[in-house]
């Protein structure tokens, strides 16, 4: 059963990823990535990871994606006529990696098990409430730390995207 | 566990690759984010995969930390594709040519 | 200790006009004369106390020291020494005074005073020297006055070619000279006259093999090394073959100048030397046979070049080299005291006669052709009259001292076995040629009609009397020296090693008659061809083209070496600045800097403002250190 | 949950910094546009503050916030040379800004959000903190890069920065979930626990040992991962570049040697040889591509790249070397990067200040004759170059020498030798600067040639670079021994 | 010993006057300049009396920590090598000044500070203890050296400088690897006495001998590493000229003096023959090449290459003439070669050429300056009774001992010297004068004579009493020769005392005491 959701969300997102590339369209590539990160949050189920899977939907596929279609339609971009003329290769070197990488990993051995954290107390992952209290617990310093990144994300953003004014002080 | 952690890391690293080499083909940047963007998904794969493995919450964590870096970098990179189209009139990476040699 | 001041009263001299040139101008001759005055009352001095069975010993300061190399500079007086003293000091005065005319009213008046008298001071520390290094110190210096001399008319492009050729060809000998001097200090420790000599008896057997360092065997008498390297000075500084073509070019020189030193006493100096190592010499048979065979040809060389020159210095001039070959020649074979015996006869009538020549080229406006004078007996009758004395003692005329001194040359050559009766046919066919050159320079210049150059004829006169003075002084010097004894004078410095002149009673008296005969001869030939029949010798000549350009052409010794030496070394030093240094050595340079830019240049083209290239870069970065290390 | 009072105390300079950030960008839309000085007086005071405490952390060692920060010496050195670093750059903009007639008073906030995120990168225990630290850096320097932002170079600049610094940080997390799935936490002591027990031999750890390299390699602009800095250092304002150039590289430096040593000591022989091979590839590279620059930014843009092959040397000597010797080698990285900072710093704030017609000059041509319009100037920047060059009696000779020996007593007296090579050549293209402002008359009208714009901000910060690399040149010993008691062991 | 820092006052009370330049009006900086090289030649000039002939430890010696960790000390110190050294470069400076008092019209502070940085870097090159320490002083004087050529030289300017700098700096990096190898072989320290003690593995040796060699030979410059000079002389002011020839070419051989031969006794021994064929190849080539030139200047600097040909003949033949021989000719060629450079200055502000064609028949107008220039060359050419002859002939002397066929190819230099030297004086001081200069060539002002004439009388005093000087530096030289480590250098037997001159004759060749010895 496990291994059938996997192939299938495995399946879903490899071909989506390759679309998203491969759509010349922006507004298709989009989508594919919308159907992508639907199917990356219904792997996260599968894993356990509900918290994840939802905000995965929220912020994915909710926020950011929304931003990238705004701001493709707002700049009504045309689909790109043509690839960048490295692709042979880029496309090669994509394969001598994807064959190199898959050959290590394959290979790869892990923690035979997870190493006693103190602060973090064992329970089964999934339950939302630990990763909330984990968050405001232990994490909270790298909390605030990404806080301080959607600030700077912000106000960068408001910075560099606002038009009209004049930042010639004396012209 | 029914599923093997290697289908997970081999699915991650296919996404991850197909990221890159995205990156590295396609010239609209906004396409170039979203092939960051499997990039970054690739390894919240990973962190996931690993975490239901080791019975650990701190990968899920991380997860949400990278979910946060991510949606903060579409911002600013947003920002800077709508300044330079402003510019440049052009979201074309390699129409980005005064800056060279 | 007073016979210090011999040389330092020169140098002082030299010291005062030299530096107080600006001010003392005009009157350089009154420091100078009386300094040299000084410096000949004190080496008469010297004579005596010499004489009376004294060697002076003078040491002065430690020159340098450096490990067992210890040298001294200090005065040391024995006979030799002190005939030398007074050869220099006598000659040096009477130039002093004759300069006093000659250079009036020159702007390098003083100069010339100041370069003379420093000249005089090496000249004397030279002779007075008694280690070998004070010799070669002052070998150089009297080498460099004689450079600066001969360039004394600096804006003169011969002088000036004359003076550094003159200059270079002595450092061609010195080169030998300084090996020979470290092969003494290698082979005895030291230096000193005194040291060596002790120990030469120590070396006469040894031998070093030549060719050791190539691998070859050429075993060679460590005593012949040191005596020819050595004799390599001789060679250069006495003027003899083969680098003798300086001597005739330095008669750029102003007249007095080439008296003293290009006739008197600085040519002389290689054969003082080898008289002075005699000690040295004795022990290498080979190198005295060089040096005898060097003299020898010299001798003849000189006299059959003399034959055809025009120029009346140059005359004189290779009559002193050929007169040097003697010298020399009677060295090698042993006759020390023959040899100094001549030198110091020759100093005398030598210098006498190019004073006479710097009268008549005074007269003459500086006019140095033979072919332009003629007749000039009346005009200048001291001049003449003087003139006509050192050509018979040149020519060897009995009773003057040159027919004491070359006699007795060869009568002591042709005691010296075999070779030395060879050479001593040889010296009496030169003393021929002598008799002959020197009889035509007087001929053509004094006797016959004048030919001299219509604007001066008529103002052709004596000179002042600081001028004749000193030509009369000489002229009786050349005449009485031959009745001083001096070879019986000089005989203990060489212990009676060279050969027993005099005493072969039968071949004594027949080469002296042969010698005669061979002067008259000569200047019989040359009053037949000069006096009698004017138009002959150019009848001759054109007869015996080849010969007759060969001695005009000084056997077309300077063109080869200019053909050989000169050029091939200024073309090397171009070919190998352009094509070594410049081409290969900076080309080197220059291209690892240009390959540097290059692969700056190459590798910037990377950089070509594509992101994704920078990214594929990257991942090319990734690719490759993953290859690696899987295959690893 | 509560903490400890010591936690927060122990992130006392962070909260500072932080703090002040949100001050100024909550007092900037209030400021009249000509007092905005003011807020870079703040920053001053912030940084001031922040030097004192963290001077009183000089020794010890605690962990705060569950071990994800760690409060050391070697973080503490990082963020003293930050601080001072930061405050000269920040009186530079301070005068740069006015130049350029940029009135933006947030540039102050992120420069010290930016300075946030380097402190918490080098005082981070966990990768997490110090993926987090990079990515707050990153991105306030993506936008302090494009802040020119209607000058197409800049935001040409920042948006090539951007794109290969998400992609890189792409990179960097994946190898991180990687380490996370070989050690099943991110924590640097419990990666290099299971190294130690898992052994090397691991194609996982190879794989994540790449990718950090990819992901460290371009935040620390070393070849193949450099591409970026020549034209994001020549397209963003100068001040920004210094800042970066310097502050940047320095707080990557702290991170990188944080992860490479505490978590991935153990692997020291794999990433040892990976980062000879980097090294030597980045001082070839940035020496000679820097010789052919035209433009002054882009040549010094090469020369951090090779200094960072310098620096890198330091590295992979401690690394090859092991045990008590490589806290030595480390030590000479530490004091390299900090006299690196010093000299380069100097170097652009005298480039940003040069202007022509109004205008940066950048061209090196624009120097011709400084020496005779801005002797000062021209003496200053003598100085810079000649101890980027790395002749005594000037900071960066000391640098070269205690990496030379670290190298020679690494055994690695080879690398010594390239580098010794790498560096003659790169005094070519030092001195040509030096030539064309001593020895070359200035080509055309008078009217065009540059000027320093000077004013007492910009004194002040030659003045400290100047005296920073001379000090350093001729008395090394006090930073010597901060640094060796700074550097990390690898165990 | 002294307690009085007479060392660092001399290596720094230059650098006072360096700084002042700048601070007093750009017309006064010459007077301090000049105030402050005389100064610093005055404080030197006791040394001369206060130093101990007799012994051959350093003396004057002041130690200081400067760098603890590794230990760097700040201790300097001077014996009989270094003592004519740092009395030569004191001497020579003022004359630096007053060369270039009209000569240098623009940027005078600058150009004043850099001499007097130079003097301190010089200085503290030939005083320094510790490897360190002379490292940093060594490189200290390339910047100044590369503005003085760069800013004030010639037309080419611009790539001899450059070349200069990159040429030197090549070599001397690898020395800094070589000391740092040094360091952690020799005991963990850079005091040079330290290291001179200490032994060293054969290879380790070759190697260090190599990197020593890159530095030092560059510096030399021996062949083939010498093409740098060329550009650099003629491109260079003339006080430039004077300070790279009389100076900074010394410092190449002082560093085979002070390093080379006592660390690395048996590559020395190893390398003898290389370094003397290079050398012997110096003399001639560099006569040769002087030969070809048309340029005063050019000519000049080959000759230097020649010159220090002998210097480094003298050092590697590791014999106590040639050293003490290779000494005195460094300070003579300073003397001779800075005159010699003085001179071309002092004409080319007159006709603004260096050509020869240009600068012909000057013994006319310009008698006193044609006697000096003379001098110079004469003493340049080898003559005795100038400095110059003493050091070729302890060098000659040297070499005879370890191989006479050494010494004939080295002594046909001293033909080619005089060769060139002399032809160069039959076209500058003889002859008449270009016309198109005539009206330019005046005599030799008082401050022109007064920066010869010092040299002049030096050329003599040197010449004729080079026995007060050099038994200055028995002791040192000695000691280097028959140190620790004598065995290494006993290739060349010592010459047996008289008595024994037949035994001497057994080794008169290598050969032939082979032979004895199987005999």
């Amino acid at each position: 059963m496990d291994h059938i959701f996997f192939f299938y969300f495995a399946a879903v997102i490899a071909t989506t990823s390759v679309l998203v590339v491969a759509l010349r369209n922006p507004v298709y590539s989009a989508l594919a990535l919308l159907i992508m990160f639907f199917h990356v949050a219904g792997l996260y189920v599968t894993l356990h990871a509900e918290f994840l899977a939802a905000v995965q939907i929220v912020v994915y596929a909710g926020a950011i994606l929304v931003l990238y279609l705004f701001v493709v339609m707002l700049l009504s971009i045309k689909s790109e006529e043509r690839y960048h003329n490295q692709l042979p290769v880029a496309g090669l070197l994509g394969v001598m990696l994807c064959t190199e990488v898959i050959l290590l990993l394959i290979q790869s051995r892990t923690a035979s098990s997870a190493p006693a954290i103190p602060a973090d107390p064992a329970v089964g992952p999934g339950n939302t409430e630990m990763i909330g209290e984990a968050l405001y617990s232990t994490y909270l310093f790298p909390f605030e730390v990404a806080s301080l990144i959607l600030l700077v994300a912000m106000i960068g953003a408001i910075i560099l995207a606002k038009k009209d004014i004049n930042e010639r002080v004396q012209q | 566990m029914a599923v093997p952690l290697s289908y997970y890391l081999i699915l991650s690293g296919f996404v991850f690759l197909t990221g890159v080499v995205g990156v590295l083909i396609r010239r609209n940047i906004i396409i170039i984010l979203l092939s960051v963007e499997l990039m970054l998904n690739a390894t919240n794969i990973n962190f996931v995969a690993f975490s239901e493995y080791f019975h650990n919450v701190a990968g899920q964590v991380f997860v949400f930390f990278a979910l946060t870096v991510a949606a903060a970098e579409v911002a600013v990179g947003l920002a800077i594709i709508i300044a330079l189209h402003r510019t440049n009139s052009s979201i074309y990476i390699d129409d980005l040519n005064l800056l060279k040699r | 200790m007073i016979y210090a001041l011999i040389p330092f009263l020169p140098l002082f001299s030299f010291l005062i006009v030299g530096i107080g040139e600006q001010w003392i101008k005009d009157r350089a001759h009154l420091v100078a004369v009386p300094a040299m005055v000084g410096s000949f009352v004190l080496s008469l001095l010297a004579l005596h106390d010499v004489a009376t069975g004294q060697t002076v010993n003078v040491p002065l300061y430690t020159w340098l020291t450096s490990g067992n190399l210890d040298i001294h500079i200090g005065v040391s007086i024995d006979r030799l020494t002190a005939v030398m003293l007074i050869l220099v000091t006598t000659v040096s005065t009477l130039v002093h005074i004759y300069t006093i005319g000659y250079m009036h009213g020159e702007p390098g008046y003083a100069r010339f005073f100041a370069y003379i008298a420093l000249f005089t001071f090496s000249m004397l520390m030279l002779v007075m020297a008694d280690n070998l290094l004070q010799l070669f110190v002052f070998w150089e210096a009297v080498g460099l006055c004689s450079y600066l001399l001969i360039g004394h008319w600096y804006d003169r492009a011969s002088a000036c070619a004359a003076a550094t050729k003159a200059f270079l060809v002595n450092r061609v000998g010195d080169f030998g000279f300084i090996l020979g001097l470290f092969l003494v200090w290698y082979s005895f420790g030291s230096l000193d006259y005194a040291t060596v000599f002790a120990q030469a008896g120590t070396l006469a057997s040894k031998t070093t093999n030549l060719l050791g360092p190539i691998g070859g065997t050429w075993d060679v008498s460590v005593m012949t090394m040191i005596c020819l390297l050595l004799f390599t000075g001789a060679v250069g500084k006495s003027a003899q073959v083969p680098l003798h073509v300086w001597l005739p070019d330095a008669m750029e020189g102003p007249t007095p100048i080439s008296a003293l030193i290009h006739a008197a006493t600085m040519v002389t100096a290689g054969v003082f030397m080898v008289a002075r190592l005699a000690p040295l010499y004795n022990l290498s048979p080979t190198a005295m046979t060089v040096v005898a065979l060097v003299g020898a040809l010299t001798m003849m060389l000189g006299a059959t070049i003399a034959l055809t020159q025009t120029d009346i210095k140059r005359v004189v001039a290779y009559s002193t080299m050929s007169q040097l070959g003697y010298m020399v020649m009677a060295c090698g074979l042993g006759a020390y005291s023959a040899g100094m015996y001549h030198l110091l006869t020759h100093g005398a009538f030598k210098a006498l006669l190019f004073l006479g020549c710097g009268s008549v080229i005074i007269a003459l406006h500086h006019e140095q052709d033979m072919r332009h004078m003629g007749g000039l007996k009346d005009k200048l009758p001291v001049t003449y009259w003087t003139f006509l004395v050192g050509s018979l003692a040149l020519a060897g005329f009995p009773l003057t001292a040159g027919f004491f001194s070359k006699d007795d040359l060869l009568v002591s050559s042709w005691s010296a076995g075999p070779l030395g009766q060879v050479l001593t046919i040889c010296g009496l066919l030169t003393a021929g040629l002598t008799a002959f050159y020197s009889f035509r320079l007087v001929f053509v210049t004094f006797w016959g009609k004048s030919r001299v150059d219509p604007h001066h004829a008529s103002h052709v006169h004596e000179p002042s009397t600081t001028m004749t003075a000193p030509l009369m002084v000489l002229a009786v010097l050349s005449v009485v020296a031959g009745y001083l004894g001096i070879p019986a004078f000089l005989e203990p410095v060489f212990h009676g090693e060279g050969a027993a002149a005099h005493h072969e009673g039968s071949a004594a008296y027949s080469i002296m008659a042969l010698a005669t005969l061979m002067g008259l001869t000569g200047i019989g030939a040359a009053y037949y061809l000069y006096v009698l029949n004017p138009g002959l010798p150019d009848r001759l000549a054109q007869q015996w083209r080849a010969a007759y350009e060969l001695s005009l052409h000084k056997w077309y010794i300077d063109e080869a070496y200019d053909r050989s030496l000169v050029r091939p070394t200024l073309s090397a030093a171009q070919g190998l600045w352009k094509h070594v240094d410049v081409a290969i050595i900076d080309g080197a340079v220059n291209g690892v800097a240009r390959a540097i830019a290059w692969g700056g240049w190459f590798i910037r083209l990377t950089q070509s403002g594509q992101t994704q290239h920078y990214a594929l870069g990257m991942t090319l970065g990734a690719v490759v250190i993953l290859t690696v290390y899987l295959l690893l | 949950m509560t903490f400890p009072l010591q936690d927060l105390l122990a992130i006392l300079p962070e909260l500072i910094v932080i703090g002040t950030a949100c001050l100024i960008l909550a007092l900037d839309p209030i400021l009249a546009t000509d007092k905005k000085d003011i807020l870079a007086w703040l920053t001053l005071g912030a940084l001031a503050m922040c030097i004192g405490l963290t001077s009183a952390h000089l020794t010890g060692h605690t962990y705060a916030f569950s071990n994800l920060v760690v409060i050391d010496s070697y973080g503490a050195f990082w963020k003293l040379l930050l601080y001072v670093v930061t405050g000269l750059t920040v009186l530079l903009s301070l005068a740069y800004l006015k130049a350029e007639r940029l009135s933006i008073g947030e540039y102050y906030g992120f420069i010290l959000l930016a300075l946030a995120g380097m402190m918490v990168m080098v005082s981070g225990a966990d990768l997490l903190t110090i993926y987090l630290g990079t990515e707050l850096m990153s991105l306030s320097l993506y936008v302090m890069a494009g802040l020119k932002r209607t000058e197409a170079r800049s935001l040409e600049a920042s948006a090539k920065y951007f794109v290969l610094g998400a992609f890189s940080s792409g990179v960097l997390l994946y190898g991180i979930s990687l380490l996370f799935g070989l050690a099943g936490s991110t924590r640097l002591s419990v990666i290099a626990e299971a190294i130690t027990t898992q052994g090397t031999a691991n194609p996982m750890l190879s794989l994540a040992l790449v990718l950090l390299a990819v992901g460290f390699g371009f935040k620390l602009a070393v070849v193949p991962f450099h591409m970026w800095t020549p034209d994001v250092y020549q397209g963003a304002p100068t001040s920004v570049t210094a800042f970066m150039a310097v502050a940047s590289k320095a707080a990557s430096f702290g991170a990188f040697l944080r992860v490479f040593v505490e978590g991935l000591g153990g692997a020291s022989a794999d990433w040892s040889v990976l980062f000879t091979i980097i090294c030597v590839a980045t001082l070839a590279l940035g020496n000679l591509v820097a010789i052919v620059q035209t433009s002054i930014k882009r040549m010094l843009a090469y020369s951090s790249i090779a200094h960072a092959g310098y620096a890198l040397i330091g590295v992979v000597v401690a690394a090859g070397h092991g045990g008590e010797g490589s806290s030595s080698g480390f030590a000479s990285v530490l004091l390299y990067i900090a006299v690196y900072s010093f000299m380069t710093l100097g170097a652009f704030a005298l480039v940003g200040m040069l202007r022509k017609e109004g205008q940066e000059s950048e061209n090196i041509e624009d120097y011709a004759g400084l020496a005779k319009r801005e002797p000062l100037a021209a003496f200053f920047m003598l100085v810079f170059l000649v101890s980027l060059a790395g002749i005594p009696p000037t900071a960066g000779f000391i640098g070269k020498f205690y990496i030379f020996m670290a190298a020679v007593n690494g055994g690695m007296t080879w690398l010594a030798v390239v580098a010794v090579i790498f560096a003659a050549i790169s005094a070519f293209y030092y001195l040509r600067i030096v030539m064309v402002m001593y020895m070359r008359e200035p080509e055309g009208a008078a009217a065009s040639q540059s000027r320093l714009e000077t004013s007492p901000a910009l004194s002040f910060v030659l003045a400290c670079a100047l005296a920073g690399v001379v000090f350093l040149g001729l008395f090394p010993n006090g930073l010597w021994s901060l640094a060796s008691h700074a550097a990390p062991l690898l165990k | 010993m002294t307690s009085f820092p007479w060392l660092t006052l001399i290596v720094f009370f230059p650098l006072i006057g360096a700084v002042l330049c700048f601070l007093v009006k750009a017309e006064s900086s010459r007077w301090v300049a000049l105030g402050f090289t005389i100064g610093t030649f005055l404080l030197s000039l006791p040394l001369w009396w206060l130093f101990d002939p007799s012994t051959a430890t350093m003396q004057f010696v002041e130690r200081a920590s400067w760098i603890s960790s590794p230990p760097v000390n700040y201790s300097l110190g001077m014996d009989g090598i270094s003592f004519p050294l740092v009395l030569m470069t004191t001497f020579l400076m003022p004359f630096c000044v007053t060369v270039s008092w009209t000569a240098i019209e623009k940027r005078v502070p600058l150009f004043m500070s850099m001499l007097l940085v130079m003097e301190t870097a010089m200085v503290g090159v030939f005083v320094a203890l510790d490897f360190v320490l002379f490292y940093v002083f060594w490189e200290a004087m390339l910047i100044p050296m590369y503005l003085l050529i760069g800013v004030w030289g010639g037309p080419n300017r611009l790539y001899a400088a450059i070349k200069f700098f990159l040429y030197t700096l090549a070599g001397s990096l690898l020395l800094l690897v070589a000391i740092l190898a040094l360091y952690f072989q020799g005991g963990h320290t850079f005091d040079i006495l330290e290291l001179s003690r200490g032994t060293y593995g054969a290879s380790l040796q070759m190697w260090l001998f190599l990197a020593f060699f890159a530095a030092f030979a560059v510096k030399v410059p021996m062949f083939p590493f010498h093409t740098w000079l060329p550009d650099a002389h003629v491109e260079a002011p003339t006080a430039g000229s004077v300070i790279l020839a009389s100076v900074l070419l010394k410092m190449g051989t002082y560093g085979f003096l002070r390093f080379t031969l006592p660390m690395l006794p048996d590559a020395t021994v190893t390398f003898t023959k290389p370094m003397i064929a290079l050398s012997i190849i110096a003399i001639i080539y560099g006569a040769y090449m002087a030969l070809a030139q048309t340029d005063i200047k050019k000519l000049i600097a080959y000759s230097s290459v020649s010159h220090m040909g002998f210097v480094t003949l003298g050092i590697f033949v590791l014999n106590i003439q040639g050293i003490e021989g290779a000494v005195m000719q460094m300070v003579n060629h300073g003397i001779t070669t800075g005159g010699l450079f003085l001179c071309v200055g002092i004409i080319y502000e007159r006709t603004h050429s260096r050509q020869i064609q240009d600068n012909t028949g000057l013994a006319g107008p310009m008698p006193r300056y044609a006697i000096f220039l003379m001098i110079f060359a004469l003493s340049s050419l080898g003559l005795p009774g100038t400095n110059s002859f003493v050091g070729e002939f302890l060098v000659l002397a040297g070499t005879f001992l370890w191989s006479q066929f050494a010494t004939a190819f080295a002594a046909l230099g001293v033909i080619l010297a005089a060769a060139y030297m002399l032809w160069l004086m039959q076209r500058v001081v003889f002859g008449t004068p270009a016309p198109a200069h005539r009206a330019h060539l005046l005599d030799l002002n008082a401050r022109e004579t007064a920066t010869l004439v010092p040299l002049i009388v030096l050329v003599f005093v040197l010449g004729i009493f080079p026995n007060p000087l050099l038994t200055r530096m028995h002791a040192s030289v000695t000691n280097l020769l028959n140190g620790q480590k004598a065995p290494a250098f006993a290739t060349t037997p010592p010459l047996p005392p008289l008595p024994k001159a037949a035994a001497a004759m057994a080794a008169i060749s290598p050969s032939s005491s082979e032979q004895a010895a199987a005999r």
